[in-house]
């Protein structure tokens, strides 16, 4: 078995990175707003499916990506715009419930424009890259350098850019970022922007190896908001590093102990780290330092 | 410049401004007194527009800004330098800087040059984060900051608060040269020293009223302030 | 006082109508009609609405001396046990008393201690592979059980002369997990040896830890037991992660959702061993399957898609029996049931292997043939050899 | 009287009364409905109590529901117990189970505390399909007895279901109004709105929330052994997260949240409208989605509060132990 | 006797010294007055003798108990109780869902007629807190403190925020507890109040007790005026 491990922990990575680039866009959102943008999972799914409707009238792929993305951007700003905005002050309780609502209604809208239904956008990436110790998908490694490619832009918008500064400080300390002359609104509009984003960007990539369906957007974004709590709140970095080790986790529980006991690993590694560090594993981390 | 004409603001049930007036001139320095709770934070919340102004009205330059938003107001020249100093405690001191200009579009040099020769301190700590800077720096930060947005009127709530002797004769030093380069100033306070060096004319707040009101020396060394604050 | 005799009066013509209208029967169906299985149900759904437009159109079907025009009451069970529950007792309600369905095998177990306990009611079960569901006196399955697809499956292990298999189970499918130790034992007889055994789930996307061990078994065969979508998704990823032997799934598996989740040169060489659907029969030449194929395109404007072929089925399995009973009483449609050849319906489109006696089901359970096909090029084709022994009459 | 008051006791009383004047002359089939929306409604008085009384987002809800509902499954089928006295072991392990959750959960707060009850739930589910010797597994758990007979219902099974889930909504009820008034229930309100106040006041926060809890989880365990006992069958789809789980939320915020009573209209209302609008049921998940935005962003307070408001007739305020979510800050 | 006895109270947050070696005691029966400039230390010392934080040295006696500080919990059952300088009432509740908390949280014992007649709340016993006028709030606040029947009442600028006439109304509300037997820990900033109210006040100035004696005393202490009044920059003076 132990010969099996370069594979595993490859398998791991690969896993990882689609958890990260998913987990990337919802951090974003939390350390910036404190908005659980639960539905970040479907705006995951609608990456993938306007993806699919475009490669659908023959735009190739590489273009339709960011089409497909621009299209989540506004999405993702109705969201807000829509749902958070109005009850910024209402408290946690609220946000969740309007989370978990826009979440349900992205689902059905999906499903009544599309089909409940899965399909799949024809992948343009079918090689494999072999080892001697591993092996990989082509398209594997191409999530892997999206999620850290995503993570590059986002660290270069924060911290190369007067938008980033703008972000930052808002995160920071609201009262003092609005006595700078910094706008409430257009941060939020910015944040859910890049957030959506990635998130469309992660869909309409992924779109490309995985069934697209409405509620494909579920699983992925329960495991983003565990990366969250484990990689702590707005904390950049811990979204992809823990991004990486749920996914080793997960193949490793799978690989070792049994594929039956998956889900229950997961989410039993969420449990345990909660009950010994309840505000995450690396805290409350800074917000976006 | 800045005209209140009878200001009533507060928070949810609580009013806490309850009709003020107060005036400052252009290159005027200010200073409002007051024991705690006499609605002075509240007074500089509302001109910035962090809170809405219920009754009244705030005019600066002659417009009725009382329905205008903080990021306007800032862009007019109504600069903060709130209470507690609130920098950005993970950004580094030069970023600190750059969000005061943040209106002004990317900072240039020139600009940041000024704010280091007024407070060397600064540039020898630009890359250090806010957060680990002492008080009396952080204060001075919090200064060179707000001069980073230009200023026509900066409005200080309580900057000495919590600072040693020495710090507090730093920022004293500060305030009178900001305002010799013809910035008002609006100072809110509760150091009477601080008061004395900085204003020229004095309003004293009590209960969300003013109390009394002229000009500071004259009001400062009378016992006026003495018995809003130790009730005599 | 007027109003209340006005009402009676409509009753008491309700009543009269109603004897009147005496010729019209009511087959109720149960299946998800909306929600994320409704892919599945509607197409089955609208194959007994056509059979049933069919049989109305040709004068209704003659039971007893009677024509009857034949009416079907649709229950939507979303796929979900409770809404299921309700939509059966709906139809209970409306006073049917012969069910087509379920497909959902959430479903079927869950509708099944409400028919035990109603001898009056007629089920014939046209989707769901779950075990347990069937009790042979009132519910009868026409779909296959589990069994047959993993009988399909065995028996082409044993016809190659593959001694080692893995495994890998659609942890959530309630037909497949259940029909598990049988299916061991049955492997361990064929002489096949269980190299490695794991599971996954509907809607996974990482299959590689499961297909690495697996792959490191070196097993002969991998046998994938689970829908099509995850099936296209592991196939894809096992020959990524350098799996040489052979593939073999137990899957109802149409081309077009093959295709959505594996490139059909990757698919090559993978071996399907289910019961013959819809699109086997096709394929085959079975003329009833081509003219519902047709009609089903001709009303419908798209596919009939894998199960309208065991709708089809029990809409004329169903009517047959009572003609033959003579009444449209369930008791005796159902003694009838349990006596009926595969022989004496009309309009079949699967070829049911005859039980003992030439009969249709046996406790309750009738028995589709299985057959393996192989993917070539874009789509499924037959293995060398394989033919169709035409049991019924066209 | 206080308007709230009044509703308090009115409106179960008005819906006691339909559903008891339904049950001699309704089919089969709306008695199996409204015995359903009886039943949720137990289940969203009972995350009432938790959610409306202490403010914490729970999603494990569905979980302990399906606790109950396995335990006493396993005890009448596999034990031959008695159901009465299952349904009472079903209640007390779901308490215990319940208290084990939150003994673990309230170590977090806020969106910790729903990420936490969320993965808890999941793992639950998980654990419905793994421990197959108890649960039957994906295949579920058949062949459980039905209900025992009240006297005069013996040959009516569905009258008789919905009887017995009338009088455990009766009991779950006024339970939870005996808890609200307690002591305890009284310092559940007060950790709800402001936990640092309420241990200035001498309250004892965690014992505060663990009984709101462990009450909530009993009375959805004995809602979930009379689910598994009138449908013969369970399976874990059943007390899925996103079905269960998600669904009590929208229970008690459509209906209002804190109010004990809001949230049994919210049950029917989620129960029985897409049965009504059988046929429109495409349309009927996108529903319950943009009723629960809309009342979230415009009517949190519910059908409650819209009822309360509509029946307005003083200038003040209606005196309400409901919460605005706008008051449930930073849990 | 004194009630309370506060020991070599020191404490630091991270780098700061919010308090030094403060030691103090409150005599039974009294009003004892708590003053200082912002950042002297004033709150901190009510959060740590309510128990809500834990000093870094230092220890508290009280009514003949050693040991302390106690938590929060078990200070409210030996009879400490405090209120805060913000308006803390549970808002989302009526006024009489609030006192019903209060009542269920202490002994129960508490006369609640006598509390709402001493604090003027008859008429707003059924509207939600959140909606009451200020000064309400703040005699509401006042008001689930007291049903608690503390021995020693710790109030954190019970006057903040209040009108003149509405100031004087709590002065009289706090006289009249006061008169039953209620010793009261008093911090204000309006001097007025507070030298109506107190027989005797401690300054504060950068966590440390700079004076003790009687209001007058203290008015006209020059230590206490220049902590109060900030001077020191004479240098500047007249720039």
């Amino acid at each position: 078995m132990i010969e099996l491990l370069p594979q595993q922990l490859v398998n791991g990575l690969a896993l990882g990175s689609s958890y990260a680039l998913i987990a990337l866009g919802l951090t974003l959102v939390f350390g910036v707003l404190q908005i659980p943008n639960f539905p970040h999972g479907e705006l995951y799914m609608l990456g993938a499916s306007f993806t699919y409707v475009l490669v659908g009238y023959g735009v190739n792929f590489w273009l339709a990506v960011p089409i497909a993305s621009l299209g989540v951007v506004l999405v993702g700003i109705l969201l807000d715009q829509v749902g958070y905005r109005r009850i910024d002050r209402g408290g946690n309780l609220s946000l969740m419930i309007a989370a978990l609502a826009m979440s349900t209604v992205l689902q059905q809208v999906a499903t009544l424009l599309w089909g409940a239904e899965p399909h799949t956008t024809r992948t343009p990436f079918t090689g494999i890259l072999r080892t001697p110790y591993f092996s990989i998908g082509i398209y594997q490694i191409v999530i892997f350098a999206a999620a850290l490619l995503c993570w590059l832009f986002v660290w270069l918008v924060l911290h190369r850019s007067r938008l980033g500064l703008a972000i930052r400080a808002m995160a920071q300390n609201r009262t003092a970022a609005l006595l700078m002359g910094i706008e409430l609104t257009w941060v939020r509009i910015a944040t859910f922007a890049i957030g959506a984003l990635i998130g469309g960007i992660a869909g309409s990539l992924l779109g490309a190896a995985f069934p697209i369906y409405p509620t494909m957007g579920l699983n992925p974004v329960l495991k983003a908001f565990v990366i969250l709590v484990i990689g702590g709140v707005g904390n950049l970095w811990g979204a992809i590093v823990g991004g990486f080790l749920l996914g080793i986790l997960e193949i490793l529980v799978a690989g070792y102990i049994s594929s039956q006991l998956q889900d229950i690993g997961t989410f039993a590694i969420l449990v345990v780290v909660l009950i010994i560090r309840p505000n995450g594993l690396f805290g409350r981390a800074e917000v976006l330092r | 410049m800045l005209e209140i004409e009878e200001l009533s603001a507060g928070y949810d049930r609580l009013e806490v401004l309850r009709g003020v007036n107060i005036t400052v001139a252009d290159g005027g320095s200010v200073v409002v007194m007051g024991a705690n709770g006499a609605g002075k934070s509240t007074l500089c919340r509302a001109i910035s527009g962090l809170i809405e102004c219920r009754r009244g009205a705030i005019r600066f330059d002659g417009a009725d800004i009382s329905r205008v938003g903080t990021s306007e107001r800032v862009r007019r020249g109504i600069v903060q330098v709130p209470e507690g100093r609130q920098v950005f405690p993970q950004m580094t001191v030069k970023e600190n800087l750059r969000l005061g200009g943040w209106i002004h579009g990317k900072a240039k040099e020139a600009a940041l040059r000024e704010i280091y020769d007024l407070f060397p301190r600064l540039e020898e700590r630009q890359g250090q984060n806010a957060g680990l800077l002492s008080g009396g720096e952080q204060q001075l930060l919090a200064l060179g900051r707000a001069m980073m947005g230009r200023p026509k009127l900066l409005l200080l709530d309580e900057p000495t608060q919590g600072l040693s002797p020495v710090a507090i004769e730093q920022v004293a030093e500060a305030l009178i040269s900001i305002g010799r380069r013809g910035v008002s100033i609006l100072l809110v306070e509760q150091n009477l020293a601080l008061a004395e060096a900085v204003g020229r004319y004095a309003y004293v707040l009590e209960t969300g009223r003013c109390a009394a009101e002229g000009p500071a020396a004259e009001l400062l060394s009378s016992d006026v302030v003495a018995a809003s604050y130790l009730g005599h | 006082m007027k109003r209340l005799l006005a009402t009676a009066a409509i009753a008491a013509l309700l009543a009269g109508g109603s004897t009147v209208q005496a010729e019209e029967l009511v087959l109720g169906e149960i299946h998800p009609i909306t929600g994320p299985a409704s892919f599945y149900g509607l197409v089955m759904s609208q194959t007994l609405k056509m059979n049933a437009e069919q049989a109305n159109a040709a004068g209704g079907i003659d039971i007893g001396g009677k024509k009857y025009q034949i009416s079907i009451d649709t229950g939507d069970d979303q796929a979900q046990a409770t809404k299921g529950v309700a939509a059966f007792r709906k139809l209970l309600a409306d006073n049917v008393h012969f069910v087509i369905g379920p497909l959902a095998s959430a479903v079927a177990p869950a509708i099944k201690p409400v028919i035990d306990a109603r001898p009056d009611v007629l089920q014939i079960i046209d989707g769901s592979i779950a075990d347990g569901v069937v009790n042979g006196k009132n519910s009868f399955r026409v779909q296959a059980d589990a069994d047959t697809y993993n009988d399909a499956a065995i028996d082409y292990l044993k016809s190659k002369g593959i001694k080692s298999s893995a495994i890998l189970t659609d942890r959530g499918h309630q037909g497949f997990r259940m029909s598990e130790q049988r299916m061991m034992k049955s492997l361990k007889n064929a002489g096949v040896n269980i190299a490695a055994q794991e599971y996954f789930q509907m809607g996974d996307t990482d299959f590689s830890a499961q297909i690495t061990k697996l792959a490191a078994s070196q097993s002969e065969a991998l046998i994938l037991r689970g829908y099509p979508g995850e099936g296209a998704l592991i196939t894809k990823q096992a020959q990524q992660l350098g799996y040489k032997g052979q593939i073999v799934w137990e899957m109802g598996a149409p081309p077009s959702t093959v295709m959505k989740n594996i490139p059909a040169t990757q698919m090559d060489g993978v071996v399907n061993c289910i019961p013959r659907m819809m699109a086997d029969y096709i394929r085959l030449n079975v003329p009833n399957a081509i003219k519902v194929a047709d009609a089903f395109h001709a009303r419908y404007g798209k596919d009939a898609g894998e199960n309208a072929a065991f709708s089809n089925d029990a809409f004329w399995i169903l009517t047959t029996a009572m003609q033959k009973a003579g009444g449209v009483e369930p008791g005796k449609v159902a003694a009838v049931l349990k006596d009926l050849k595969v022989t004496d319906v009309p309009n079949l489109i699967i070829q049911y292997k005859p039980q003992e006696n030439g009969l249709l089901f046996k406790n309750g359970q009738a028995h589709p043939p299985s057959a393996c096909q192989i993917w070539h090029g874009e789509n499924w084709a037959s293995l060398p050899g394989d033919h169709l022994d035409l049991t019924t009459k066209n | 009287m206080r308007r709230e008051a009044i509703m308090r006791w009115l409106l179960p009383v008005i819906i006691l009364v339909i559903a008891l004047a339904a049950v001699p002359f309704a089919n089969d089939y709306i008695l199996y409905v409204l015995t359903i929306a009886v039943l949720m409604s137990t289940l969203a008085v009972s995350y009432d109590v938790l959610l409306g009384l202490t403010g914490y987002l729970s999603l494990a809800h569905g979980f302990l529901y399906g606790v109950g509902a396995y335990t006493a499954a396993y005890l009448t089928t596999n034990s031959g117990w008695n159901f009465w006295l299952a349904m009472l072991a079903a209640a007390l392990m779901s308490a215990l189970i319940g208290a084990i959750v939150a003994l673990v959960a309230f170590r977090t707060k806020g969106i910790y505390f729903a990420v936490l009850t969320l993965g808890i739930g999941l793992v639950g589910f998980q654990f419905f399909l793994v421990l197959e010797p108890l649960t039957g597994g994906v295949g579920g758990f058949v062949g459980i007895p039905g209900i025992p007979s009240l006297p005069g219902l013996a040959d009516d099974p569905s009258r008789n279901n919905l009887v017995v889930a009338i009088v455990l909504l009766a009991v779950t009820y006024f339970a939870a109004l005996v808890f609200l008034r307690s002591s305890i229930g009284a310092a559940c309100l007060a950790v709800r709105e402001d936990v640092t106040l309420a241990q200035s006041l001498g309250i004892r926060v965690g014992t505060a929330r663990l009984a709101a809890f462990t009450f909530s989880s009993a009375f959805a365990g004995a809602a979930g052994a009379v689910f598994a006992a009138i449908s013969n069958f369970v399976g874990p789809d059943d007390f899925s997260v996103m079905a269960t789980g998600f669904q009590v939320v929208v229970f008690v915020v459509i209906g209002g949240m804190g109010t004990l009573w809001g949230p049994i209209l919210g049950a029917f209302l989620v129960v029985c409208l897409p049965e009504v609008l059988r046929g429109a049921a495409t349309y009927s998940v996108a529903i319950y989605g943009i009723l629960l935005l809309f009342f979230i962003l415009f009517a949190p307070k519910g059908i409650a509060g819209a009822v309360l408001a509509l029946r307005r007739l003083l200038p003040a305020r209606p005196a309400s132990v409901t919460q605005t979510a706008r008051h449930s800050e930073a849990r | 006797m004194s009630l309370l006895s506060i020991r070599g109270i020191t404490q630091r947050f991270g780098g700061v010294t919010a308090l030094t070696d403060v030691s103090l005691d409150v005599e039974e029966g009294t009003i004892h007055g708590l003053i200082g400039p912002n950042g002297a230390g004033k709150t901190t010392l009510i959060n740590i003798v309510s128990g809500l934080v834990r000093p870094t040295e230092g220890t508290l006696s009280f009514n003949g108990r050693e040991n302390g500080p106690w938590p929060m919990a078990h200070a409210v059952t030996l009879g400490i109780v405090r209120t805060y300088q913000q308006t803390r009432v549970f808002m989302g509740l009526t006024a009489r869902e609030n006192l019903r908390i209060a009542h269920v949280a202490g002994a129960g014992d508490a006369n609640a007629e006598d509390l709402i007649d001493a604090l003027d709340l008859g008429s707003s016993l059924d509207r939600v807190a959140g909606e009451l006028p200020y000064a309400t709030l703040r005699r509401l606040s006042l008001a689930l403190a007291l049903g608690l029947r503390p021995k020693l009442l710790l109030l954190d600028e019970p006057a903040v925020g209040l009108a003149p006439d509405e100031i004087a109304r709590m002065a009289e509300v706090i006289r009249h507890f006061h008169g039953q037997g209620l010793t009261v820990f008093l911090v204000e900033h309006n001097m007025r109040f507070l030298m109506e109210l107190a027989s005797r006040v401690s300054v504060f100035d950068r966590g440390r007790l700079l004076f003790e004696g009687t209001p007058e005393a203290a008015q006209g202490n020059p230590e206490v005026i220049e902590a109060y009044l900030g001077r020191g920059l004479k240098k500047h003076a007249g720039n």
